[in-house]
């Protein structure tokens, strides 16, 4: 189909193709869905238009010859330090289309990325580090609420337990897979998650998509989704699942709501949503029966009377300006799981102005919530996650010791299964069988792969967190959860490390 | 006995089964090297067929009573009790094409220059058959049927 | 005084302690011999004891030992003391111009009780509990002025030296006590301070330790949830916070307490019984923030017993021993030999498994720990 | 008798070629050692018949014409070489040989063949250079004739399958070849006028002579040789050399007289059995079941012939074997020009659907016959690739209403067919994809 150019845009990416070592096969042909290569069959030659390529290295990674290299697009502006091309082009895009931006995946701006401010310790002498290969390393990690005490039964003797404990969560590892719903990703990606939570002993998020039929099977894996759009709730959903999600807010897009264009909600998707075939599938901004705590507080009984009090209720929110005095008002309204989604998580969709600049870091957001709950004794109500662009475990270490249960991973996840982070998930297109519907993509992810990945991934972490609490002397999660100690800040102000509540580096 | 096992929900058409099967297949073994000088004396044994996002590698099954075998009026057409692949012994071979005319896959084709039949060996000899060890999306599986 | 010594106790060191199960009292000598034995084990910087019994007629009021810079910060204590507090008596703590004894703070002890006004507004406040909050107003907000003991009926004496030296400075032969512990110290990264040597006491906890904690950053964070403020970051401070946490406050027997100190490995939990599991789970999952984690060896005295307990994969020594109704515990076997040389059993403490002694004898004074010791309740009430 | 008694054999077969290999290896398949007796006309071991052009045309060496070893089967398997078969006593269960043998049988393979049929009482036809061309001694024969005479010129009377092989092989030997066809035109059982042509354009391209619609009348001799052939339509061609290729004749002359029955060939049901229990026919002697028609027909090509035997010889062992039905097939490569046929593929009378196309330079042709929408015919000349699915399809009698239109396309394939047929093909198993 022809459409009319855009003058002002300018390729993004300039597509190489080495003509020693092409060999004409068409590989790349086949698998771009930008229609960058082309066959020329009269002058028999592969030719490559790099003004339709997103950077997603599908041609690059599958080429049998290395043929093809992708650089930046070379045509440089002239400096500019206040108008960077980034700026320039967006403005250009905005003068031919008269739209909003849009972006995909997690906040590309270079904030501070806190993670790199922080340095772990390590023993030495004085106490021993601990060998995960020969001595047992415990990251058993339970969310959900924990009583202050627990009491025993006066009169018998073995102790035996008064105390009868909330529903609580087991994860073998403290990482869990965000909420990505079937529809911004593939029924395989879906899969491939479900799966992979099984085989690690963690689990994975419906996101406010509704749960597939062919995923039942796996809900006890599976935190699901109520969200202010209410896709595929109704009593069975709620049943089906491990623990409940209220989703308020989204890292990459506080106070925005969700959009799948309808031509996207296929005859699955609009059985699974709930809704007609065909059309858009539109999650208001905020949820019309949740205007105020007491609001939330109502949702959170509701959902446990469904439930008969048999799972714990997670809330989760964008990390905000006062998210320590929300967060507190959360628990106290009954959040047995408290999700907090800092500013460089991932999305399918955003606009991108409000996804480059809405929210806050993670780890402020984090640390300052676990302060806060501590400060008024009520951490034991609830357990916290943090979610907002984890990138190794080296992170997640970070983020336990500044006070997390567990975190969500959900970049990390689609990068194992291979996403290259194009941020064009909005378009459908995507190469690598992940953010699409279309048939001939969705086949490009072999759930039977994706799981593998996930799975190693997990285990990789796992095993870099245990070397990690090795080295600091400590065998039980429950021991870094929190520690500080064990955290010192490097180029980072007075007022940050207060915030953070850590030392600095040599203190 | 080990054989090609086909995950057609899992083909994506890129065909690099078939440029692999060329390469293992060829005499340098170069891809670059067999592209530019040995194109045109080597035929896949391994075929990708495609229609719309249905697509699929298909190439000789090796039947447990291979019509193939039967048909072959010279005995080039085999049995390799190793291996268990039905195998092509092309000096035997005097390309009566019995064995297109009777193959239901279609897996045997003329040859490069239309001289003796040619076809999937499982690539004699090797661990794994070039076309699975090359697929990037596991639809083509190397092992037992019964496994699956 | 804070701030400069705002690091956590790190350091190798030695434990010992003995007990009369039948409440008998005996003075501190053999105790100080032990310590003595182990001298290798402590490097002069740090040395203490702590002996119960030893006040007598005292013993209904609570002994306040408090060691203090000046007679300025000495005085701001007594400000808030006297407020808060009925002094029903005070003396400076004897002690004797000993070698090895250098400069020292002045020593002072008072015989305290709670004025009621203290017990208003919070609900169920015991006497302990009003205790706890001025020491710790005291420690956090008077500058130079630090309560080292304030248990009833017993004290706790310690100072920067070796431990035998302490003990001689502070005339041990003189207390008649039917626990003592003592403890020699090895600090690698503070300054020896006399108010930084152990036992750390608080009411009638006495701790002494050797060892690391791993976890104390968060075992800090999580007793500030109940009001506890770690003045001194010193990670035997957390230890006797935690045992009064949840020996006192949530009523949890020692076996518990330790169970939640040093924890099954989930593996053994799994393959407990089902009653026995549960229990377990519920310990780890509630109390994960009170989980003592690295290599420790503790010693624990209260006014009904003492408590040895070891880090659960047992990094650190401790060697107990029985002889009539005698306890032994020690960081090493020569230390018990050395007073007792024949005794009836001796044997190592296992990982996480504590070492028990109860004092059985009605004409005791109620106690901070659970009588019972297998089983809960709250014990709060006897403190009043 | 008690000499016959004990060589008394379980399995008798009369025969030594592609009939024969297949009832060994249906014996095998039930009875690993049970003594199988072979009583064998030729003086040597099986062979790979149909290579005798090809030796002859020197494309292969003796040494690629015994069959394979394990084609064989090698355990207890007795060969009577050079020995013939004069009669059966089905009563007695024994069958007498030329040198005077009885060999006593409890099952008994007929796979006798067919015999080259020569004109009879044609002038000249005892004369020296005139051949037949079934065996292996016939190829070796003619060989030695031509070295003997240098010969320059031949005539192949019979322009059918194996005429054509022979006139391969002989053009290869740089001699010139006429052939002659009674029929207006060559291979005219197999194929339709277009490909015959096609067919024919090869051979002439390969340096062969072709006369349709004519054949011998008379061999001219001189001296007692061949010096040519005069033929029907006047016309004479010289020559030292005449190979009749006219076709074969089932080889059944031994059960004539018996009580089996017999009509153009041996009738045999659908486990390969005579009218009598214990006795077996299969091969080009054999008339069995048409796939299409249903009719008893003898069908004198290899792959039948091998199938057959094998069922024969695995009900022989005891087996419950059935024969799905022969389906005229053949597949020749004439003067590098590779054909196929497959079926009915110039049908007569009413309810056939053809579709076809033609390329002549190439050349390609590919036509298939279609009767309410089922495959029962096809013909590929010059792209062949892939003709087999089409073969399956006839074979199955799958409906191809679905995607009639592909057929003939290049993109045809296994993706054209209905998913399950597809599927079930693709698997082996019937299992994945």
């Amino acid at each position: 189909m022809l459409k009319a150019r855009q003058w002002l845009v300018q390729p993004d990416f300039l597509v190489r193709r080495d003509p020693d070592k092409c060999i004409q096969c068409q590989v790349c042909v086949r698998q771009c869905s930008n229609d960058v290569h082309e066959y020329d069959a009269e002058e028999e030659v592969v030719i490559s238009n790099s003004a339709e390529c997103v950077g997603c290295h599908r041609c690059a990674t599958l080429c049998p010859t290395n043929a093809i290299s992708i650089e930046q697009a070379p045509l440089e502006f002239r400096p500019n330090a206040n108008w960077d091309g980034n700026m320039i082009r967006n403005a250009y895009k905005q003068a031919e289309s008269g739209g909003v931006l849009l972006s995909g995946m997690g906040n590309d701006r270079p904030y501070p990325i806190y993670w790199d401010h922080m340095l772990l310790n390590a023993s030495q002498v004085t106490n021993p580090s601990i060998d995960p290969l020969r001595e047992p390393m415990e990251l058993l990690t339970h969310l959900g609420c924990k009583p202050d005490r627990v009491e025993l039964s006066p009169a018998s003797n073995p102790a035996k337990l008064a105390t009868r404990l909330e529903p609580q969560l087991e994860l073998e590892t403290p990482i869990m897979f965000s909420a990505m719903s079937y529809g911004s990703i593939s029924y395989h990606a879906c899969l491939s998650l479900a799966q992979a939570a099984r085989e690690a002993g963690t689990f994975a998020n419906s996101g406010e998509g509704g749960l597939h039929k062919d995923l039942r099977a796996f809900a006890d894996n599976m935190i699901l989704q109520v969200a202010s759009g209410r896709f595929g709730v109704d009593v069975d959903y709620l049943n089906a699942a491990a623990a409940l999600e209220i989703k308020i807010g989204q890292g990459a897009k506080p106070g925005i709501g969700g959009h799948l264009p309808g031509e996207k909600v296929d005859a699955s998707i609009s059985a699974t949503r709930m809704i007609p075939q065909g059309t858009d599938a539109l999650s208001p901004a905020p949820h019309h029966d949740i205007y105020s705590i007491e609001d939330l507080r109502q949702l959170i009984y509701a959902l446990k009377e469904a439930t008969r009090y048999s799972k714990p209720v997670f809330v989760k929110i964008a990390a905000v300006h006062n998210v320590a005095a929300i967060a507190s008002g959360m628990v106290r309204a009954g959040a047995e799981v408290v999700v907090i989604d800092g500013f460089r998580g991932g999305t399918g969709a955003a606009p991108t102005m409000i996804r480059d600049n809405v929210g806050i870091p993670i780890e402020f957001a984090l640390a300052a919530v676990d302060s806060r709950l501590r400060q008024e004794g009520i951490r034991n109500r609830a357990s916290v996650v943090a979610a907002g662009g984890f990138r190794c475990s080296a992170d997640v270490v970070k983020a336990i010791a500044l006070g997390a249960d567990a975190v969500n991973i959900g970049t990390a996840a689609l990068v194992a299964m291979g996403c290259h982070l194009c941020q064009k998930c909005y378009t459908g297109k995507c190469n690598w069988g992940i953010a699409t519907q279309d048939p001939i993509l969705t086949k490009r992810l072999n759930p039977n792969i994706g799981t593998r990945r996930l799975v190693n991934l997990l285990r990789a972490w796992s095993l870099e967190i245990k070397e990690m609490m090795g080295g600091m002397g400590i065998n039980a999660i429950e021991s870094l959860r929190g520690n500080r100690d064990h955290l010192r800040g490097i180029n980072l102000t007075g007022r940050e490390l207060a915030i953070l509540d850590i030392k600095a580096a040599g203190e | 006995m080990k054989r090609v096992i086909i995950k057609e929900e899992f083909c994506i058409g890129c065909r690099l089964c078939e440029i692999n099967c060329l390469v293992q297949h060829s005499k340098s073994k170069k891809i670059i090297k067999v592209f530019r000088n040995e194109r045109d004396s080597l035929v896949s044994g391994v075929q990708v067929e495609q229609s719309g996002y249905v697509s699929f590698a298909i190439q000789c099954r090796h039947c447990e009573d291979a019509p193939c075998m039967e048909a072959c009026m010279t005995g080039a057409m085999h049995w390799d009790a190793e291996t268990g692949a039905v195998l092509c012994e092309q000096d035997r071979c005097v390309g009566c094409w019995m064995c297109i005319m009777v193959c239901p896959v279609g897996a045997i084709n003329t040859g490069p220059n239309r001289a003796v039949a040619s076809k999937c060996d499982l690539c004699y000899g090797a661990e794994m058959p070039a076309c699975v060890a090359n697929c990037p999306n596991e639809a083509l599986i190397y092992g037992e049927y019964d496994e699956e | 005084m804070r701030g400069i010594y705002n690091e956590k106790d790190m350091g190798g060191c030695a434990i010992a302690g003995i007990m009369s199960e039948s409440g008998r009292l005996f003075n501190g000598e053999q105790v100080i011999r032990m310590i003595g034995n182990m001298r290798e084990r402590g490097n002069g910087l740090g040395g203490g004891f702590a002996a119960y019994g030893i006040y007598p007629e005292q013993k209904e009021h609570y002994a306040l030992h408090v060691m203090c810079e000046s007679a300025e910060a000495r005085q701001a204590a007594e400000r808030i003391l006297s407020q808060r507090c009925a002094i029903h008596a005070d003396e400076p703590i004897p002690t004797r111009m000993t070698a090895g004894i250098g400069e020292r703070p002045m020593l002072h002890r008072y015989f305290v009780s709670v004025r009621p006004s203290e017990l208003e507004g919070g609900s169920n406040k015991t006497e302990g509990d009003a205790i706890v909050a001025v020491v710790m107003s005291i420690n956090l907000e008077v500058e130079g002025a630090y309560i080292f003991s304030s248990g009833k009926n017993m004290g706790i004496f310690k100072g920067v030296g070796y431990a035998e030296e302490i003990g001689e400075f502070f005339r041990l032969e003189d207390y008649q006590a039917y626990i003592w512990i003592a403890h020699g110290r090895f600090p690698t990264n503070t300054p020896g301070w006399w108010g930084g040597a152990h036992p750390f006491g608080l009411l009638d906890w006495a701790v002494v330790h050797n060892g690391e904690i791993s976890s104390y950053g968060i075992n800090r964070r999580y007793l500030a949830n109940f009001g506890y403020h770690c003045t001194l970051q010193t990670d035997t401070e957390v230890i006797a916070y935690l045992f009064d946490l949840l020996v006192r406050k949530h009523g949890l027997s020692f076996e518990a307490a330790s169970m939640v100190f040093a924890p099954p490995f989930w593996a053994e939990i799994e393959r407990m019984s089902a009653d026995r599991r549960e229990l377990a789970r519920a310990l780890r999952v509630v109390y994960g923030g009170a989980l003592l984690n690295g290599p420790f060896s503790v010693l624990v005295g209260h006014a009904g017993g003492m408590v040895g307990l070891n880090d659960r994969t047992k990094l650190r020594p401790m060697v107990a021993a029985r002889d009539g109704d005698r306890l032994y515990v020690a960081s090493e076997e020569a230390a018990v030999r050395e007073v007792c040389p024949n005794a009836e059993s001796v044997w190592h403490a296992e990982g996480g498994v504590p070492i028990v002694g109860e004092v059985r004898s009605p004409t005791l004074p109620p106690s901070s720990a659970p009588q019972r010791s297998l089983t809960g309740g709250d014990f709060a009430s006897a403190l009043g | 008798m008690g000499n016959t008694m004990k060589n008394r054999s379980p399995y008798l077969i009369i025969g030594n070629s592609a009939a024969a290999m297949g009832g060994v290896a249906g014996i095998r398949g039930r009875d690993a050692d049970g003594l199988i007796t072979i009583v064998n006309r030729e003086q040597r071991g099986a062979y790979y018949r149909p290579l005798i052009s090809y030796l002859l045309g020197g494309k292969v060496d003796e040494g690629k014409m015994p069959y394979r070893p394990s084609a064989m089967g090698e355990s207890n398997l007795r060969l009577l070489q050079g020995v013939e078969a004069r009669r059966i006593d089905v009563g007695g269960r024994i069958v007498e040989t030329a040198d005077g043998q009885s060999l006593g049988f409890e099952n008994l393979l007929v796979a006798t063949g067919g015999r080259p049929i020569v004109p009879k009482d044609l002038p000249g036809r005892e004369a020296e250079g005139v051949f037949t061309f079934t065996t292996w001694d016939d190829a070796e024969k003619v060989r030695d004739f031509i070295e003997e005479n240098e010969v320059k010129e031949a005539v192949v009377v019979g322009g059918g399958l194996i005429g054509l092989k022979c006139v391969e092989a002989l053009t290869a030997l740089r001699i010139k070849t006429t052939i002659a066809e009674l029929a207006e035109r060559i291979l005219s059982t197999a194929f339709d006028e277009t490909a015959s042509q096609l067919a024919l354009n090869s051979l002439k391209k390969g340096g062969a002579e072709v006369r349709c619609s004519t054949t011998a009348s008379r061999i001219l001799t001189k001296e007692g040789k061949v010096a040519g052939v005069a033929l029907t339509d006047g016309t004479e061609v010289s020559c030292s050399l005449v190979v009749f290729t006219i076709g074969v004749a089932p080889e059944k002359s031994i059960v004539e007289g018996t009580a089996i029955r017999t009509d153009r060939g041996i009738l045999v049901d659908s486990s390969m059995r005579t009218s009598v229990e214990g006795i077996y026919a299969a091969g080009d002697v054999a008339q069995a079941e048409d796939l299409l028609s249903g009719e008893k027909r003898c069908i004198a090509i290899l792959p039948l012939a091998y199938r057959q035997g094998f069922i024969a010889g695995s009900n022989m062992a005891g087996g419950e074997a059935k024969y799905e039905g022969g389906l005229v097939m053949n597949a020749v490569d004439v003067c590098d020009l590779p054909t196929i046929s497959v079926g009915m593929t110039s049908p007569q009378g009413e309810g056939y659907e053809v579709l076809s196309v033609l390329d002549e330079k190439a050349p390609v042709y590919k036509k298939i016959v279609l009767k309410d929408d089922r495959i029962v015919g096809a013909i590929f000349v010059g792209q062949i690739d892939r003709a087999g699915i089409i073969t399956g399809l006839i074979k199955k009698r799958i409906s191809v209403s679905g995607f009639k239109s592909l057929l003939l396309t290049d993109a045809f394939g296994l993706l054209s067919l209905p998913a399950e047929y597809r599927k079930h093909l693709v698997s082996g198993m019937g299992t994945e994809v």
